[in-house]
């Protein structure tokens, strides 16, 4: 584990002593990084880094940046201050009020040194990896493999008949057959209208004239005919038409 | 090529097999076919490229990568017994046309039928598309031209349309009578009936001189 | 390894051979890594794939190209040992920066990981380019939402990075059982961290409102 963790692929700021910590701030990411950095400057373990001489390395580096009137970020400064705060916890005699301990915060401070610096060398070792494009190689250029839809037709033997059936109905000359339906003719009625009103002096209602029948087709035709009969026969002058209003009752008698 | 051999091996520490190794990966992750020069440029000015290609074409002439030399340049290759599955081929069940069942039945009914006679059948023109259909589905084939004026190229159905429509010949299909008795052929036409008989006595005897070349 | 051994030789009528001989055409025509199902669409379904896929990595474990497996997907590329002679100057992936780099490793070594707890490990914001950079890569996706007060969506590696960094897994990244026994890939506790480090605290709220307009 120790031996991995020097491995580091990274251009870091080649910042491991204190006489070139003065570059500007902008070449770490952070404050964790830099704490990262000074941390590993210890040259150890850093599960056996000294937190307290990490604390001093980083104050001391924000002071040189001060003294330098270098920009320095308010996260650094903020980080700045805790550190001194976690400084004299760790310096001071215990006080068991305050919680977290002292102790407890630095060993969390180096937790998270530890795992940033896990992750650091995670990446490098990934980046040192046989790569593919870089150090092994695929075909550039396959030949591919292809999908070739074919269309599998789907009929059946009715829609086949069906459809012949279809095609002879429409090739066939059209051809128009009227049912025998159950009339009373023009002629007809003309003879049985002037046959009866021949006989009626007084007005009579229409309906009279018509023939009995259970088939209301028959009577509605009935109806028809016989009127076309009397304004025929009205035209001829052998009867007289009577009628109060639209759709009022038709009266008929002889002329 | 049935004796044994040894696969090249690095930790044979054999040298000429680690020329051969480097040949072999400098081809495949060529994009373009490489000529002896363009090898040279990559595995060295004192590598004996030749022999390594010729170690190579021999292991790969059996396997389903193949080595080969076009004009010069060396590429791999899949072998080309092997292009049959190299495209895989996506079935779609696809609902037939209206114009493409009722030409078929068409077809069917009258083989061999000519295009126009189609035509004249349906009442209505048929698309170029329509007769591709069928015959990509394999259900119908051009059946000859028939000798008469402009020798129109007909159409007949295939076995793969019996066997599809679960007919065992032709003479399967419900006659006229059977589609009238089923209700396909509404209004009825006691004229045309009668007109249809013939055709259908002439149509069996079709059937029959089909069969035969079928 | 220096035992002799035959080579497949369909000449040998060995029906073995034929399947690995379509197994061997079809991976080195494809232009994506395969899984076994897909294989399988090419060479059929009745196939022992896999025992193909056996036989094929044997045969190549030592020749200068070799048969790999990335996330359950296999295609063939050339030896690393042999990096030296094919690798271009040209084709040098463009640089990833530091922080592409370590965010990179953490959603590798801890997915799938919100935005916030990548920064809670970098002690820094991340800047929108970072994760973009990485997922146009397509080494990092998406991986859906945590179900934790934010809701923040997480990320996660692809098949594609296993495969440009030669690994078969996950479980194969560099020392990751060294570090999950140092527990230094627990979950990482967000409320602790910004307890400890006030500044990171303001960090994660910021992450929440970023996620929620991502």
């Amino acid at each position: 584990m120790a031996e991995q963790l020097v491995i580091d692929a990274f251009e870091l700021p080649k910042a491991v002593d204190e006489d070139r910590l003065t570059v500007d701030v902008g070449s770490w990411e952070g404050p964790l990084d830099l704490l990262l950095t000074l941390a590993r400057s210890q040259k150890v373990d850093l599960r056996e880094i000294s937190i307290l001489a990490l604390v001093d390395q980083y104050l001391a580096f924000i002071n040189d940046a001060k003294a330098l009137k270098l920009e320095l970020a308010a996260d650094y400064l903020v980080m700045a201050a805790w550190l001194a705060y976690l400084k004299s916890g760790l310096l001071l005699p215990k006080d068991p009020e305050i919680e977290p301990s002292p102790e407890e915060l630095a060993m969390r401070l180096q937790l998270r040194l530890e795992r940033l610096n896990a992750m650091r060398d995670a990446g490098a070792r990934l980046m040192g990896r046989d790569r593919l494009g870089r150090d092994v190689f695929a075909r550039p250029a396959p030949e591919g493999l292809r999908v070739v839809r074919k269309s599998l037709w789907d009929a059946n033997l009715f829609e086949l008949i069906q459809a012949y059936g279809h095609v002879k109905v429409r090739a066939e000359p059209p051809l128009h057959i009227v049912h025998q339906r159950n009339v009373l003719t023009l002629e007809e009625a003309i003879a049985r209208v002037s046959r009866l009103v021949g006989a009626a002096i007084e007005w009579t209602v229409i309906q009279r004239f018509l023939p009995e029948s259970d088939d209301p087709q028959f009577r509605k035709s009935a109806l028809a005919s016989s009127f076309l009969a009397t304004l025929e026969l009205a035209r001829q002058g052998k009867i007289a038409l009577r009628q109060e209003s639209a759709f009022a009752p038709l009266y008929v008698r002889a002329a | 090529m049935t004796e044994p051999r040894l696969p090249l091996d690095p930790a044979a520490l054999d040298p000429a097999a680690d020329v051969t190794r480097a040949v072999e990966a400098t081809l495949f992750a060529a994009a373009e076919p490489l000529s002896v020069q363009d090898i040279a440029a990559y595995v060295g000015p004192d590598i004996d490229v030749k022999a390594a290609l010729a170690t190579l074409a021999d292991l790969y002439a059996t396997r389903g990568v193949t080595l080969v030399e076009r004009g010069g340049k060396w590429h791999f290759q899949t072998a080309s017994d092997l292009a049959h599955i190299l495209r895989r081929e996506r079935e779609e069940t696809r609902k037939l046309s209206r114009a493409g069942i009722e030409t078929l039945a068409i077809i069917a009914y009258h083989e061999p039928v000519s295009r126009a006679e189609i035509e004249a059948i349906r009442g209505v023109q048929i698309s170029k598309g329509t007769l591709d259909v069928l015959m990509e589905a394999g259900w119908v084939r051009p059946a000859g031209r028939r000798e008469t004026p402009g020798r129109p190229l007909t159409f007949a159905t295939t076995p793969a349309f019996l066997a599809h429509f679960g007919l065992e010949t032709r003479r399967d299909l419900p006659g006229i009578d059977d589609l009238r008795a089923a209700g396909l052929l509404d209004p009825v036409d006691l004229a045309f009936e009668a007109m249809e008989l013939p055709e259908t006595g002439a149509e069996a005897e079709e059937l029959e001189s089909d069969d035969d070349h079928a």
